[in-house]
């Protein structure tokens, strides 16, 4: 365990852990967009900007990625600097997502007018690029997507835009999504995603579609699972239990 | 000390007080559709309280790719870190059981975790359909004899 | 005009030279970039063309060689005859006849194809009478232009491979204390301490180690790097080796630009050679050490010469910047410890070990010592690649080497470090030019680049230029320069074309402090500079673009008012020629008038009058 | 909102439209929700003149604010209308699922108007709302509709729907939800069948918030635990069911039999809990979050095969010792039809007693009954009670209920009803207190409007003298109060005999985040009352109605402990008035009104 200071406070926390999740042990809030606890950091988004003195010297870091590796770390989670830094990240954001919520929160929480005053384009695709998706379906062991062009038209897609081929539709990428921007339809019996059409499993007892065969292959490791949905799947076992009960 | 959450079917009078609780205690409201415990309904008043079992090799946590499911091997219990998770629903398609189930809204999965040694499910139920006791070797065959139902049933199915 | 009485001299005696006799004669053709693309193969071809088919057997053996760039590149092709050191200028295929004539079999110069001064018109016969060389201090870039690139036997006839066998003669630790006390700071534009940099590596616990040599030069206007990989592929090769072995390195790589194709060429021969000989290998010269290296084409972008980006590149994944927080010292490529120079300061490695430190410090200043090569570009009369001491004054290097502005208009400022440095004032002329003053001045050293401009040069429109150069580079991996940069170029793009929205500046100024702090690599966090610096210092011109839709240099169309002074118009009726709404009035030999109905404000004129006749005005207010 | 949703779903079934409103806040804190809101609403929205089975009478489903939540046996709902029995208001109370479901789904009431021109049914899944075709399940009993509407739309669905005798408008045809739940008494039935409504089919994944819950949940545990804690709760009604009581009331002499004409029952032995427990009961089961459990499921056998829950003390009591029929098999079998018709028990077992003892008068023919239906005849109760869900040949009058049925012959007077309503399974003779109870009940015969048989009989809080008249109107009072309140929270009023008032106030507090004191509590029920008696009188009922059948005061009971009893409604009325506040003619005052804040 590690002395540093955080706002202040004297804490000790495990060495090598990142000042994000230092802070949020001592329950306090750094906003983020891009990063997930769930998978590793890109440090993309450069809204979770703090200031840290190491060795006598200000600097600012991203918390998200920083590791706290020597004692006597100070770091200031808010101040007029920060919150600078970061209402600007959040105007720059909302430049692309100019709808999402959960931005909007964040621009007022920032004291950001609600029209930009230089808003000088708007976009269709809303996307902030923050690489979750990616991130997500890289973790998820298909690793469909990826960035594709530079700078501004950066871009979200499976490879050569064409249907992927590891995609197995498990929608991860449009749960993760900070601003709800990919599309997933479940229609007819068909999942549509990323440009590939899925067959949907039906449950053989409700009748709902449930899930991709190609995700539940993956799953359960059997080409030929059982066609349950989760709670037909739990009403099948509490029937077996019940039937038990009056037999036995 | 292990304890162990152990269901009693035939003392079960479907009341739903554990789905209340269990929303409750984890959700803050009463909202029986994301109870970590679900109770079956059948005919001839046969209820059924399903809840995760705390599978020793659990297909969940096994399926899991960003540690959001993990066993705690002191308590037996498979914790989930719903920050963690991201949604891919692996583990609602793994679990032999239907036990764990994925919140579109919550944009998580969601299971039981015994609330931490303090199971609220365990607290309302009135008749003692839902217990939890000290992982002892009686309450272990129990817990087994539970799960085995499954096996026993499906065996006579298949003959 | 007249010439002078030394002009006269000069002419006559250059004319008249009779050269000796001698055995041997090499012809040396620049077969630089710059002088590929004027055509200088075909004069190497005609050169042994003509050798071949010579008639009457020589007196003399001729050889015609290539040779890397010779850094005059405005200037070329250039051709040099050795041993008479004979420096020809422009020269094409049209030429060689009269070379071969004249100089080889004649042994007298032709005297158009030699350098004439276009300030004191001397004529110079050889590069060391020219002031642009003259001036220089040329360390790294001596055997540019005179070693064979294709050839490891030229480079070892220069003395090339012996500062490798020296330093495998000495203990890894005091390879990299001579190089730490030579004070080598990295030329790549971070000006890290070199020494500092290898030490670290040596110290990282791990098993293995990597060597890298950053070539992806992406500067516009910059090809110091190139030169070098072109002209003299053996001196980085050799610096590469002696870091592999002081660091413990068994593995290095050359990232080089993907426009780069024959820097890749040279680069690779070398290597096989090197092999050949035993310099690269197993048991490198017989000893325990053993090193392989070899060349990695870029990602074709600019943000791969960052050095995550570039690590990442060779990794194989997109080269895109990653964040770290802990050095590529300790966790580079493939997480292993990682020196990364640039090819610049690898090809200093071997001139420090084989004369040691000390020399090495006698040029340059106390914390930046050595030379440093820039590449000189822009509105100065000789442009090209220049190797000077560090700290030299920055008037040294645009009124001595370079010879002045194009048209002596008055100079106005000269942007440094490429895109992302920063352009420092005409008033700053004295400045020395080193790492710590220029990033005093809010510029940087960056790899080099030196562009000089002028009064007609629009300082906002400058920074447009960079900024549009950035956004294309940009790889938009973080919000900041992704996002930031094209909210900057928007507003840019309003300044320069009249369509300028009141707090654009202000604005433009918020972004350029954010940005910095918030992005995520190098690239990213200097994007800004180019607005930055011109904001620092001519926020005049800034505030004349938002507020009176004014552009002081003339550049940015539709922003200013043109007219022609009466009394320095001298009818010469160029402008009357060029301008495309025929809106220019006048007859030959007398002053001329712009009709404002007609003028576009396209700023052709101004280009073309030779007498400084057109006046830039501010726009009338019903103009619009 | 807290404890509210905050949501009322308006449903127009001759328009098709389906508005959803914000819920009336001022109200919902007066009346608390369920019986008191939607009475509230329906007397500002409905003329109390209006024909019950008119397109312009209303019928709501209404939830209270603790419906759905973990308060003791909170799994309620009311449906409120003009009941076509009695031309009074109604208010139907049902448990099971279906409650809790419409909360979860976000809504605390629907309000459904008009008349639909075909048959449909409701499908609300949260907020998605839909009427959809419902001719394929018009006809069907309620189990398969039931089962076929959760089928088309989710299996975890609940569905509150009406058998065939809410389609052919039997005057007290009940609405069923979760297959054996009923709300059962004064037709609400019939009026969803007039308004061509098969079922209100409901999903709700949503969740109910409490205002303070950590004080929520102590009340609850502090609830539950006195509930536990008490014996009736705890072990009478889980293990026996409300049939406990056919032992309990005979011995005290109070179980009406062959149509009051008297108060012990030979045959009481056959149809007990204990002889139930052994040859009809599988297990007990539970509504929503109740832990009493009082539900049997059960089965009959022999001729009168069947599966299915119940029946209640006051069916077996109708079925059996007013039918003179001690054969529980056929008792359950009637119960279960009733179920799955979609007919009220108590009604229906009353009407057949009345007409067999018209036909014992001989005023009735074997003819036109199509049974010789003396007393006891078992398979006629059976067969009639299905053919009255049907209007077949003599169900056709007794789908009209006793009063009617009585009239017809010109003996009103053997109609055992008071606002044309089936008196239940408690002599008035033998307890005072009951007697005026059904007296004066807003929705006419009913004993769970002022539960009295609590203390003349169980002792439960006190002990009270059922012969006696002294404090009865008092002790009405409060009893029918706290029922009120109680009825609005949605929590289930056999709490009561663990609970008090103060209990209820303390849960709806927390819940709701309304300062609801037990006497603010017992206030609302006030409240409650005195607006269902202010419809009714204007729906035309008056003083003269508050009255039990002339045989309670004409002939007293011939046997057993009460033998010789008549009742003492009138002596006791005078000064229940005085209790509520009302003139003489049983008319609120306006200083009581103005107390009540109902002026």
């Amino acid at each position: 365990m590690i002395e540093i200071v955080i706002d202040g406070q004297k804490c000790y926390v495990e060495k090598g852990i990142t000042i994000l999740e230092a802070a949020k042990t001592m329950g306090i809030r750094i906003p983020t967009k891009c990063y997930h606890p769930g998978l590793s950091p890109s440090g993309s988004c450069r809204l979770c900007s703090v200031e840290i003195k190491e060795m006598g010297r200000h600097r600012i870091v991203m918390s998200c990625m920083f590791p706290i590796e020597n004692p006597g770390l100070e770091v200031i989670t808010f101040n007029e600097r920060i919150k600078k830094l970061r209402s600007f990240i959040v105007e720059m954001l909302l430049l692309r997502s100019p709808d999402d919520p959960s931005l909007k929160a964040l621009a007022r929480e920032y004291g950001i007018e609600d029209q930009p005053s230089h808003n000088s384009y708007t976009r269709e695709n809303k996307c902030i690029l923050c690489g979750l998706c990616i991130s997500a379906c890289e973790a998820s062991g298909s690793a469909a997507l990826s960035f594709i062009n530079r700078g501004h038209e950066r871009e979200v897609a499976t490879p050569f835009d064409e249907p992927s081929l590891t995609c197995t539709g498990c929608g991860a990428c449009a749960e993760i999504c900070p601003v709800n921007f990919i599309e997933m339809e479940d229609k007819d019996g068909v999942r549509f995603i990323w440009g590939k059409i899925f067959a949907l499993a039906k449950c053989r007892i409700c009748g709902k579609y449930f899930a991709t065969f190609e995700q539940l292959a993956a799953a359960t490791g059997n080409d030929e699972p059982e066609l349950l949905c989760m709670r037909c799947k739990q009403l099948e076992e509490a029937r077996i239990i019940g039937h038990g009960i009056t037999t036995g | 000390m292990e304890k162990v959450l152990l269901i009693s079917p035939e003392k079960c009078i479907g009341c739903g007080s554990c789905e209340s609780a269990c929303s409750f205690a984890n959700e803050g409201e009463f909202r029986p559709s994301l109870s970590r415990i679900q109770v079956f309904r059948f005919k001839m008043g046969i209820n059924v309280p399903m809840t995760c079992l705390q599978c020793e090799d659990a297909p969940c946590a096994s399926v899991c790719k960003t540690g959001a499911l993990v066993r705690d091997d002191d308590t037996g219990v498979v914790n989930i870190d719903s920050e963690k998770c991201i949604g891919c629903r692996m583990c609602v398609m793994a679990c032999p059981f239907g036990n764990i189930s994925y919140s579109s809204e919550k944009k998580t999965s969601i299971k039981c975790d015994q609330c931490a040694g303090d199971p609220q499910c365990v607290e309302f139920c009135p008749t003692g359909a839902l217990s939890y006791i000290p992982a002892e070797k009686d309450s272990l065959d129990k817990k087994k004899a539970f799960a085995a139902r499954f096996a026993t049933i499906v065996e006579e199915v298949e003959k | 005009m007249t010439l002078n009485e030394k002009d006269y001299l000069n002419l006559d005696r250059k004319d008249i030279i009779q050269l000796p006799m001698v055995e041997e004669v090499t012809i040396r053709v620049c077969c630089g970039t710059g002088c590929l693309a004027n055509g200088s193969e075909l004069v190497l071809r005609e050169f042994h063309r003509l050798i071949q088919k010579a008639e009457d057997p020589l007196k003399v053996t001729v050889m015609a060689d290539s040779t890397g760039c010779h850094g005059f590149c405005e200037h070329g092709p250039i051709v040099t005859i050795h041993p008479y050191n004979i420096f020809y200028q422009k020269v094409h295929k049209k030429d060689v006849e009269e070379i071969f004539e004249k100089t080889i079999r004649e042994r007298k110069l032709v005297r158009r194809l030699l350098y004439t001064d276009p300030n004191t018109k001397e004529i110079s016969m050889t590069s060391e009478e020219i002031p642009f060389y003259s001036k220089q201090t040329r360390k790294v870039l001596s055997l540019s232009g005179k070693v064979d690139p294709e050839s490891i036997d030229s480079y070892i006839s220069f003395g090339g491979y012996s500062a490798l066998a020296k330093a495998l003669f000495m203990d890894k630790k005091e390879v990299i204390e001579e190089v730490a006390r030579s004070g080598l700071r990295g030329r790549g534009g971070g000006g890290f301490p070199t020494g500092e940099k290898w030490r670290s590596c040596s110290e990282a616990e791990d098993t293995e180690r990597y060597v890298i040599a950053n070539g992806d030069e992406g500067d516009p206007g910059a090809f110091m790097d190139r030169s070098l990989m072109e002209g003299d592929p053996h001196s980085i090769i050799e610096g590469m080796i002696i870091g592999g072995y002081a660091i413990g390195a068994s593995r290095g790589f050359i990232y080089v630009r993907a426009e780069y194709p024959l820097a890749v060429k040279h680069l690779d021969h070398a290597i096989k050679e090197a092999q050949a000989r035993g310099f690269l290998g197993k048991n490198i010269l017989g000893g325990n050490f053993s090193f392989e290296l070899e060349t990695y084409r870029g990602g074709g972008a600019f943000v791969c010469g960052e050095s995550t980006a570039l690590m990442a590149s060779i990794e194989g994944k997109i080269g895109e910047p990653r964040v770290k927080y802990i050095r590529s010292t300790r966790k580079g490529l493939w997480g292993k410890p990682t020196v990364l120079n640039n090819v610049e300061t690898w090809a200093n490695i071997p001139h420090i070990i084989l004369q040691g430190a000390t020399p090495f410090r006698m040029s340059g200043t106390e914390q930046s010592p050595g030379t440093k090569i820039f590449s000189l570009v822009g509105k100065i009369k000789n442009s090209g690649l220049v190797e000077v001491p560090m700290g030299i004054p920055l008037r040294e290097i645009i009124y001595g080497i370079g010879g002045g502005t194009l048209s002596n208009r008055p100079f106005k400022a000269v942007q440094t470090g490429g895109p992302s440095g920063g352009c420092i004032p005409g008033t700053m002329l004295d400045l020395k030019v080193d790492f710590d003053s220029l990033t005093e001045v809010g510029s940087m050293m960056g790899s080099g680049g030196l562009i000089v401009m002028d009064d007609r040069t629009c300082m906002v429109d400058i920074a447009r230029y960079f900024v549009d150069f950035l956004v294309e580079e940009s790889c938009g991996k973080c919000t900041p320069c992704r996002e930031g940069l094209m909210e900057m170029q928007n507003i840019l793009h309003r300044l320069t074309t009249s369509r300028a929205a009141k707090g654009d500046v202000k604005k433009l100024r918020e972004i350029s402090e954010c940005l910095p702090h918030t992005a995520l690599c190098g690239l990213g966090k200097t994007a800004a500079n180019p607005v930055i610096s011109t904001l620092r210092y001519f926020p005049e011109e800034y505030m004349e673009h938002e507020e009176d839709n004014f552009c002081r240099a003339g550049v940015c169309t539709g922003m200013f008012s043109l007219t022609i002074n009466p009394s320095r118009c001298v009818g010469c009726h160029a402008c009357f020629r060029e301008c495309p709404e025929a809106a220019i009035k006048g007859n030959p030999g007398q002053p001329h008038e712009i009709s404002n109905n007609e003028c576009i404000l396209c700023g052709t004129c101004l280009k073309t009058c030779k007498f400084d006749a057109i006046v830039i005005g501010r726009r009338r207010q019903d103009d619009d | 909102m807290f404890g509210w949703k905050g949501k009322v779903l308006r449903v127009n079934l001759t328009e098709g439209t389906i508005v959803t409103e914000s819920l009336n806040t001022k109200d919902a804190k007066e009346f608390i929700g369920a019986r008191g809101l939607a009475t509230r609403y329906f007397f500002k929205e409905v003329d109390p003149a209006v024909d019950p089975l008119s397109k312009e009478n209303k019928l709501l489903f209404a939830t209270g604010p603790l419906t759905g939540t973990l308060a003791t046996s909170a799994g309620r709902y009311d449906v409120v209308t003009k009941g076509p029995l009695t031309g009074a208001i109604a208010a139907s109370n049902s448990g099971g699922f279906w409650g809790p479901e419409l909360k979860y789904a976000g809504f605390d009431m629907v309000i459904f108007e008009g008349s639909s021109p075909k048959p449909v049914y409701l499908y609300i899944y949260n907020d998605e709302i839909e009427l959809r075709d419902a001719s394929h399940v018009w006809g069907k009993n309620t189990h398969e509709t039931t089962d076929t509407l959760m089928s088309e739309t989710d299996s975890e669905a609940k569905v509150a729907c009406i058998g065939p005798a809410g389609e052919n408008l039997v005057k007290f045809a009940c609405i069923i939800n979760d297959k054996d739940r009923a709300a059962g008494r004064s037709g609400v039935g019939a009026v969803m069948g007039s308004k061509k409504l098969k079922a209100v089919v409901v999903r709700g994944t949503k969740g109910i918030k409490v205002a303070d819950k950590e004080e929520f949940i102590s009340a609850v545990k502090s609830a539950r635990k006195k509930l536990k804690e008490h014996p009736v709760a705890s072990q009478g009604l889980p293990t026996f069911g409300t049939n406990v009581l056919v032992g309990v009331i005979n011995s005290a002499g109070a179980l009406p039999t062959r149509n009051f004409r008297e108060a012990i029952y030979e045959g009481a032995d056959k149809i007990s809990a204990e002889t139930f427990n052994s040859q009809n009961l599988i297990t007990n089961k539970a509504c929503m979050g109740c832990m009493i459990g009082c539900g049997r499921v059960s089965k009959s056998s022999g001729q009168y095969v069947g599966e299915g829950e119940g029946p209640e003390y006051e069916t077996t009591w109708s079925f059996g010792s007013q039918c003179g029929v001690d054969d529980l098999d056929a008792i359950t079998k009637a119960n279960y039809i009733c179920n799955e018709l979609g007919l009220d028990t108590i009604t229906m077992g009353s009407t057949i007693g009345c007409a067999m003892e018209l036909y014992e008068e001989g005023l009735v023919s074997q003819e036109e009954a199509g049974y010789k239906l003396s007393f006891g005849n078992a398979e006629a109760m059976v067969k009639l009670t299905e053919q009255t869900a049907y209007r077949k040949g003599f169900g056709n009058s007794l789908a009209e209920g006793s009063y009617r049925l009585a009239s017809g012959y010109g003996r009103p007077d053997l109609s055992m009803s008071v606002k044309k309503q089936e008196m239940p399974a408690y002599d008035p003779r033998a307890l005072q207190g009951m007697g005026l109870e059904y007296a004066t009940s807003n929705r006419g015969g009913c004993h769970v409007r002022g539960y009295l048989t609590s203390p003349e009989v169980l002792g439960v809080p006190v002990k009270l003298d059922p012969a006696s008249t002294e404090e009865k109107p008092k002790f009405l009072k409060i009893f029918q109060d706290l029922t009120a309140a109680l009825d609005s929270s949605g929590t289930c009023l056999f709490t009561t005999f663990g609970l008090g008032g103060a209990d209820i106030a303390a849960q709806l507090a927390a819940a709701t985040g309304v300062d609801y004191s037990e006497e603010e509590f017992m206030k609302a029920g006030d409240r409650i009352w005195n607006l269902e008696r202010l419809f009714n009188l204007e729906a035309g009922l008056s003083a003269e109605d508050d009255n039990l059948p002339p045989r309670m005061f004409e002939e007293p009971i011939p046997a057993g402990p009460m033998k010789g009893a008549l009742s003492k409604v009138y002596e006791m009325l005078p000064e229940y008035y005085k209790e509520r506040g009302w003139d003489a003619e049983g008319v609120p005052t306006s200083e009581k009104l103005k107390e009540l804040g109902l002026d």
